[in-house]
């Protein structure tokens, strides 16, 4: 399946701000994330959280064609 | 109970006014600014970018369990985005409260959760010209807060 | 550092804009009000008043400690005498620092060590008419702040 | 020896602002306390600290003639 995949900070610098990949059907967070640290290679950016649909998930939550998928690098506000 | 994420000066003043309430006994006001000196490097300036609504839904739960936890409705936090300049101000707390220790707790966990998962970033801009994303996660020994030092 | 007793109203925001920086990350705002309601009485206002060279003194030494404990020069509080209404500022206490933690931990430290050694005293009016003075070492068990209540 | 004593808050209301004491040349704060207690009787005041000379004293302080000494209720700054 395709999933589109928003990045911010230094990983929309590093990838740009957005991108589809290509995943299996049963893809997981876990696997988004694999994929994407295959394409940075050794670029050193900062280990991110996955936000689906706008909320934290965790590595073994389900992603799905039609989710808003975020790669959150460590926040800095305030 | 409000808050916002905005592209224009904040104004420290405005949110004291908004919580004010006699039934409180302590109003605190917190304002994170574009500090000069970040790990002996000079800083010039700050852009300040976020996953807009994501941001906007993250602070308000922070607020929303700010208020829950210490017992109050007087709380507004604002947050702004864009390119700052040094000692701008790129966020304002505002908490009104019945007890200081209520107003003072609210305000120290709205800015500690507010740092910790609302997704807003940072990009430095320093004197030599250089830019770079502020990591919190790999901050330097440097970092007094993070060694306890009061 | 600069502290004074006045008898006039409190501006909050010209003593944040006293402690400005731009070696700060954050500045802070303390403002004790008026409050309503006290120990379950309706309170309609607090005549202040003080032992006023020694309080003077004292409240010059508290903030001469904070400034060294903490680190920071940026630190100001006024204290107003006299009779205040509902939601006036009795006291008003801006610090700034490079540092979130320490711009909070002075704040405190001050409102802490005023409470305990300025001689200055309150007396409140009731609705009911009555007047009495406040005796903070015989705080009732509604007081939420002893208790630690957050 | 004379020594006056100033009087504030509650104490005040109960005594006045300011006292005249009549008290031996070697009086420490101790008795200060203790004459001011018989004046007030069963008042009900709060127990206060004392200062001299705008400092906090203990109860074995000495007073002298020429010393400020100041009665100082429960404090209720802030």
């Amino acid at each position: 399946m395709a999933v589109t995949v928003l990045l911010f900070a230094s990983w929309a610098d590093a990838l740009g701000s957005r991108l589809t990949l290509d995943l299996p059907p049963d893809a997981r967070v876990r696997d988004v994330l694999r994929t994407l640290d295959e394409r940075a290679g050794g670029a050193g950016l900062p280990t991110p959280m996955v936000a689906v649909n706008q909320r934290y998930a965790r590595p073994d939550t389900p992603v799905r064609e039609s989710d808003e998928i975020a790669i959150i690098p460590p926040v800095a506000g305030g | 109970m409000r808050t916002a994420i905005v592209d224009r000066v904040l104004d420290p003043t405005a949110l004291l006014a908004e919580v004010a309430s006699p039934d409180s006994g302590a109003s605190t006001l917190f304002v994170g600014t574009v500090r000069r000196l970040h790990e002996g490097r000079e800083v010039t300036g700050i852009d300040y970018s976020a996953y807009r609504p994501m941001a906007e839904r993250e602070l308000a739960d922070v607020v929303a369990e700010a208020c829950e936890r210490y017992g109050t409705a007087h709380l507004v936090v604002e947050h702004r985005l864009g390119t700052l300049g040094l000692g701008e101000a790129s966020i304002v707390i505002a908490v009104s409260h019945a007890r200081r220790a209520s107003a003072m707790g609210a305000q120290k966990f709205v800015i500690e959760q507010v740092k910790a998962r609302v997704p807003i970033w940072k990009r430095e801009h320093y004197a030599d010209g250089s830019r770079e994303w502020v990591d919190p996660t790999r901050a330097a020994v440097s970092d007094a807060d993070a060694a306890g030092i009061p």
